[in-house]
């Protein structure tokens, strides 16, 4: 039986960096041919995931889209209360820690221990200073009484002129409809912070590993892949920040 | 028996397949700059009033930043084809859904139907 | 044989009460049907075709009588054909399909409206004239008859199977079916959009009457107030006729005279006023705003009922001067909560007391 | 290897039941003990683990759809009261969709085969597959718990306003239900593409893998696309029930159509996640038992990726009457005509692989060639309902309950019982009894189109769906149906019996009772862990009948 079956000769006819001749690493899988392959199955599966992310995020995109058009006035009032430089500081903050991220694949990838579990300390740091900025922000909307449910107050948008606000009062049937807006700035920076939670807990768990220097003989696929996942958490937030916070501030007439 | 066939072509080399490439950190140097630079002037024109060109101009820069971060931080401008693909093939149904639904809501207003 | 007489007749009853094709009770009936039967060819030759093939083939190839399988790699002229021959057929069946969905849903212009509110679990009708129905509906055979219909809370769908339409019954908008009923008779109404615990209890029955019948019917069970009436109370009471009271300086836009026409709105946009138009300007306003006005309306989301709504939208509907508006503006500035007996005919759907 | 002759009327041919034992390692019994499954790698295991679960939650659905039927025997409510009659098609619909319809195929069959027929050793994330079979364990209790709590009564589809804001039942259990399983499902394809695209042996081009990979590529492909939207509309709804955010309620300026559209955007597209890896088993079915190469390979391997494409832009027609725009109606009516076009080729393309070839009628081929008239049934009334004026009045009545379960009963459950038994003697190394089988088969299709048949009657009729009590004059039809399905569920019980009798008692198979071409016939049923002793090198094309005489005459020389 099993003569189909012939000798297949494990030659790595692709330029492999030479220091990676004849290492069998330990975190091969032995149900891969080749390190090569399995690290190509892992970025494909990673990026596969992210596309599932994308589809997730992007029923919450279209339902702003769909809701900012049918109530416009009420999404311009209501963006206009979200904190602009906290949110730039935000953008600014995430892309030093996506920043650091890529130098440390980097370091991973030239064996640089030291620098890798550096690296990876920043972008945590970074990346829980986010949320920090992010909680500051959700602490004034529940200050403001901009949280969606029984406690919501469209009291700002109906009398601007009471809280020093220089916009045209609101309807009130359009100032419930702010009530949405909220809802989805709520829903999607809170899966998005969601993400970036679950991503500094990975975090801890890889800085862990690199600090026993497991990502510094050559197999850097966990450090590779996660930079894929924390960078497209990035991605999200580049489109989250003018969405929710810059492109409403001049309304159209 | 075909001895002489060791590997896949298809399998182990093009077009699934790319050469592990390492991104310098020079050339993340100048990705983190292009992005800060980015922010700063997304953040600037949102104050200026442009009238309709404001989301534009937003999203066109939110788009051209998440290109960089897609080819340079995730390494997509070196990887295989099928990587490039399957990016686009997330983009792509992402388009699906939007376009196609908001076809729905769009002609809604057309006629009293 | 050892059937017994007494069971036999039963069964013989029982298959006879049988239904096997529904009643063609409606105008749209015939070209549903016709539709129906052309895809019911279809599906029996494609049947037929690929059942001859199998069992065709299965003879004839069977291993006893062919014993060596030849290998056929495909045919691209085979393959065209059968992508070729359904995709036209496919074709036919969407234009036709699509050329029958705008008949139904397309209602003629000489139509009469009735009212449908559906809610959990009961369909209440309601005539210009004032007549109340639920889960019961009495049309006129021979005309058209156009319902907009709305959900008080979950989705419905209203059908009449025996009429081939059916349509969505929404909450927060009005949709319409129409349909010309052609014999008298009684026809089941069912609710076929899952809404709760008692969907399968909200049918009904629609009566087909003769137009006589139909006018005795109409003068029998009218509850002396037609939705007009009603809206025009409601109109008063809700203080709308402060406003909306047709003097040139009034701050609301006049509304004599305003269904059916165009309106230029704020925002520069041209809206045609139909019953949609008219109850979301009540429940959300400040979209609606005619040119020239200030966004002043308060919103009435949730303080009018579907009926109420729909009371006031045919009051505006047969409002064709303010005369009364102004009336009844003197009476409740005199402190009377509502007009007295109505005096002669401002609002066109006039029913005797 | 093997040595009793073939007679004219069977292509079986297994070894000399006198000598033949069970390879004496394999799968099953490299190692022991509950643990050793339960933390098992190895996809053959977990497609075990699956089919288990998968069978105890099809007879749980199936037990919902006899209650079901036997409430419908009557015009009255009298069996059960309305609100539970809601609660039973609600769990019905539930645990058929998501936790039977789509797992099957792919989870139990594609698991255990799709690296095999690569030439791999494994699926390339072992240890996401378990993942994913435990995501599915916690998807099914919480619908359990869903339902011993008292049950939900949503119906499957969850339709807003009325699952958000008017139900008291446990809505939330079974979002979260649906949710979990939905990453099984995300999970299970997201491992079939990373291993089609990478895991190949040498010289396993992309088109000389059989139309079972590529079927179960393209519903992979659905999965990992689709299902994050139902999650997302899913995260939605529950976050509406609990703090009432108004996204979907239009008393707070919300469209329920919204929910509508994120909702059918997957659970369209997840109907051809049920179908097509069903049609990948009809491709290796019908091929085998006539011998002959699939006509036109390429057109079959395309057109399942044609459905997967076209299969994202058709969803709309699930609310032509609910109010989507009539120029939306007419683009997806238009669409939905074009995705019918690659399953009218498929059926041709099977059927014209019957010509000229060396027919023989064994179980699974019986059940193919149910499948192929169910299947026609099922596409062809897909038809009416894409047709915009005939699904206003078909749709919502017994005709599109007829012609789903058509499609996902009388298709993709053939399909499925095709396929179990087709592979049953690679799985177990068993056979199953031959001519209670072929009894089972009959049973199931003689069934099945007395349960469904007159429900297309009903439906024309007008009698709407998820009615607990209807107008008597309807009775007749239910009855019939009802009858029907007392002999369907005979036909279901029956493989379940014999096949459970099999594991010890059946013939011993041997590597390839049926002459099969595919890799997974060229090793030893079951088999070895890592399925191949040396990797594979493929030097022929899929479905090379003449290759594998050609190799079963050099065996017979070599070894004589």
């Amino acid at each position: 039986m099993d003569n189909v079956i012939a000798t297949h000769p494990h030659t790595h006819e692709t330029a492999v960096p030479a220091e990676h001749e004849h290492v069998v690493l330990p975190q091969h899988r032995h149900h891969f041919e080749t390190e090569e392959q399995q690290r190509e199955a892992g970025s494909f599966g990673m990026w596969l995931f992210l596309l599932t992310e994308i589809m997730f995020f992007g029923g919450m995109f279209f339902a702003y889209l769909l809701y900012r058009n049918w109530y416009y006035p009420a999404f311009t009032v209501a963006s206009n209360q979200l904190n602009v430089p906290e949110g730039a500081a935000n953008t600014a903050i995430l892309i030093t820690s996506g920043f650091f991220m890529a130098l440390g694949v980097w370091a991973a990838e030239v064996r640089k221990k030291g620098l890798l579990v550096v690296m990876l300390i920043l972008t945590t740091v970074f990346g829980v200073a986010f949320l920090g900025v992010k909680a500051d922000e959700y602490h004034e909307k529940y200050e403001k009484h901009h949280i969606p449910g029984s406690s919501f107050s469209t009291a700002m948008f109906t009398n601007p002129a009471a809280y020093g606000l220089k916009e045209e009062p609101l309807a009130p049937d359009m100032a419930e409809h702010t009530q949405i807006f909220f809802f989805l700035y709520f829903a999607m920076t809170g899966m998005h912070a969601l993400h970036m939670i679950i991503g500094i807990v990975i975090l801890f768990w890889l800085t862990w590993r690199a600090h026993r220097g497991e990502f510094s003989a050559g197999y850097v696929a966990p450090i590779e892949n996660f930079g894929l996942y924390w960078h497209f958490v990035d991605i999200v937030w580049l489109f989250l920040f003018p969405l929710l916070y810059l492109i409403n501030r001049h309304p159209l007439k | 028996m075909a001895h002489e066939i060791y590997h896949d072509p298809s399998n182990v080399t093009n077009p699934e397949h790319a050469e592990h490439h390492i991104v310098s950190p020079l050339q993340y140097c100048m990705v983190f700059g292009t992005l800060l630079v980015g922010t700063a002037i997304t953040v600037i024109a949102a104050y200026i009033d442009l009238g309709w060109l404001n989301p534009v101009i937003a999203l066109a820069i939110a788009c051209i930043k998440a290109v960089i971060v897609i080819l340079f931080f995730m390494h997509v401008k070196y990887q295989s084809k099928l990587i490039k693909m399957t990016v686009g093939a997330g983009f792509f149904t992402f388009i699906v859904l939007i376009t196609m639904t908001l076809s729905d809501y769009i002609s809604r207003a057309w006629g009293m139907w | 044989m050892g059937i017994s007489p007494v069971l036999w007749q039963f069964l013989v009853k029982w298959l006879h009460a049988s239904a096997l094709f529904p009643a063609e009770a409606s105008t749209i009936s015939p070209y549903t049907d016709a539709l129906y039967f052309f895809l019911l060819l279809m599906t029996i030759v494609g049947l037929i075709l690929v059942g001859v093939l199998i069992f065709g083939f299965s003879i004839r190839y069977r291993r006893e009588r062919s014993p060596v399988a030849t290998q056929i790699e495909g045919s691209t002229l085979l393959e065209a054909t059968w992508t070729i021959i359904p995709l036209a057929i496919f074709l036919v069946t969407f234009v036709w399909g699509a050329l029958l969905y705008f008949r139904i849903y397309d209602p003629p212009a000489n139509a009469m409206n009735i009212y449908v509110v559906g809610k959990q679990w009961m369909w209440k009708a309601e005539h210009p004239g004032g007549q109340h129905e639920i889960n019961a509906l009495h049309v006129p055979m021979g005309r058209p008859v156009q319902l907009t219909m709305i959900s008080q809370d979950v989705f419905h769908s209203f059908s009449i199977p025996d009429f081939r339409v059916k349509r969505e019954v929404i909450p927060g908008r009005y949709t319409t079916v129409w349909f010309e009923a052609t014999t008298p008779g009684t026809y089941h109404i069912f609710c076929t959009q899952y809404c709760g615990t008692q969907h399968s209890g909200m049918i009904g029955e629609v009566t087909v009457l003769s137009p006589d019948d139909y006018q005795r019917w109409i003068q029998q069970s009218t509850s002396g107030m037609s939705l007009a009436q009603n809206g025009e109370r409601l109109f008063a009471s809700m203080g709308c006729n402060a406003c909306h009271s047709g003097n040139a300086a009034a701050r609301g836009p006049n509304l004599a005279g305003v269904y059916g026409s165009k309106l230029t709105l704020t925002n520069g946009s041209q809206v045609l006023v139909n019953d949609a138009y008219l109850r979301d300007a009540i429940l959300s306003p400040s979209q609606h705003i005619t040119a020239g006005y200030a966004p002043i309306m308060p919103t009435y989301q949730g303080q009018i009922s579907e009926d109420g709504l729909i009371d006031l939208v045919e009051y505006i509907k047969n409002l064709q001067s303010n005369f009364r508006v102004q009336q009844t503006l003197m009476t409740s500035e005199s402190n009377q909560a509502a007009p007295t007996t109505p005096t002669e005919g401002t609002t066109s759907e006039t029913v005797k007391p | 290897m093997s040595t009793s002759v073939p007679t004219l009327h069977t292509i079986v041919s297994l070894p000399d039941q006198s000598t033949a034992t069970l390879p004496k390692k394999h799968y099953i019994n490299n190692e022991h003990g509950l643990l050793s499954w339960l933390l098992t790698g190895d996809h053959k295991r977990i497609a075990m683990l699956y089919l288990i679960s998968i069978t105890f939650f099809f007879f749980i659905g199936g037990a919902f759809a006899g209650l079901i039927r036997l409430e419908l025997l009557t015009p009255q409510s009298d069996l059960v009261a309305a609100d539970t009659y809601n609660k039973f098609f609600t769990m019905h619909g539930i645990i058929m969709i998501f936790l039977f319809l789509v797992p099957s195929v792919p989870a139990t069959l594609g698991n255990f085969l799709i690296p095999i027929m690569l030439g791999a050793k494994d699926l390339a994330f072992p240890k996401i597959n378990l993942l994913s079979w435990y995501l599915y364990l916690i998807g099914g209790t919480l619908t359990l718990a869903a339902l011993v709590l008292g049950g939900v009564d949503t119906g499957w589809t969850f339709t807003t306003p009325l699952s958000t804001h008017y139900l008291n039942t446990h809505v939330l259990t079974a979002a979260t239900a649906i949710f979990i399983a939905g990453f099984s499902s995300i999970f299970t394809g997201l491992n079939f593409i990373v291993t089609i695209h990478r895991m190949r042996a040498p010289g396993m081009t992309w088109f000389r893998m059989p139309l079972f990979v590529w079927s179960n590529y393209a519903a992979s492909i659905l999965m990992v696309l689709g299902t994050p939207v139902l999650a997302i509309a899913i995260v939605l709804v529950a976050l509406e029930r609990l703090i009432g955010i108004g996204v979907f309620d239009p008393a707070k300026g919300g469209d329920p159509l919204l929910f509508q559209h994120l909702f059918w955007f997957y659970s369209h597209p997840a109907v051809y996640i049920m179908i097509l890896p069903g049609m990948g088993v009809i491709s290796e079915v019908i091929s085998t038992f006539s011998r002959k190469r699939v006509f036109g390979y390429t057109a079959v391997a395309f057109s399942s990726v044609a459905i997967a494409l076209f299969g994202f832009f058709v969803w709309a027609h699930h609310m032509f009457i609910m109010g989507v725009s009539n120029y939306s109606a007419l683009v997806f009516s238009l669409l939905t005509m074009l995705v019918a076009v690659p399953s009218a080729i498929k059926i041709f393309n099977w059927a014209f692989t019957l010509q000229k070839g060396s027919i023989t009628f064994e179980t699974p081929m019986l059940y193919a060639f149910g499948f192929m008239g169910l299947f026609t049934i099922g596409g062809l009334t897909g038809v009416f309902l894409g047709s915009l004026g005939m699904d206003i009045h078909l749709t919502e009545t017994y005709f599109i309950v007829a012609h789903f379960h058509f499609v996902m009963v009388g298709g993709m459950l053939m399909a499925f019982l095709a396929g179990i038994h087709f592979w049953w003697p690679k799985m177990t190394g068993r056979m199953y009894p031959e001519s209670l089988s072929k009894l089972a088969a009959v049973v199931t299709f003689i069934g099945f189109n007395l349960t469904f048949l007159p429900q297309f009657i009903l439906g024309y009729l007008g009698m709407p769906r998820r009615y607990a009590a209807y107008p008597p004059e309807y009775q007749v039809l239910n009855v019939l149906s009802t009858a029907g399905a007392t002999v369907l569920g005979v036909g279901y019980m029956l493989p379940l019996l014999y096949l459970g009798w099999s594991l010890k008692y059946g013939a011993i198979a041997g590597n390839n009772p049926w002459q099969a071409t595919g890799l997974e016939w060229q090793i030893q049923s079951p088999p070895l862990t890592e399925n191949f002793i040396e990797t594979p090198i493929v030097d022929y094309e899929a479905y090379d009948y003449e290759w594998l005489e050609k190799k079963q005459r050099e065996e017979v020389t070599t070894v004589g």
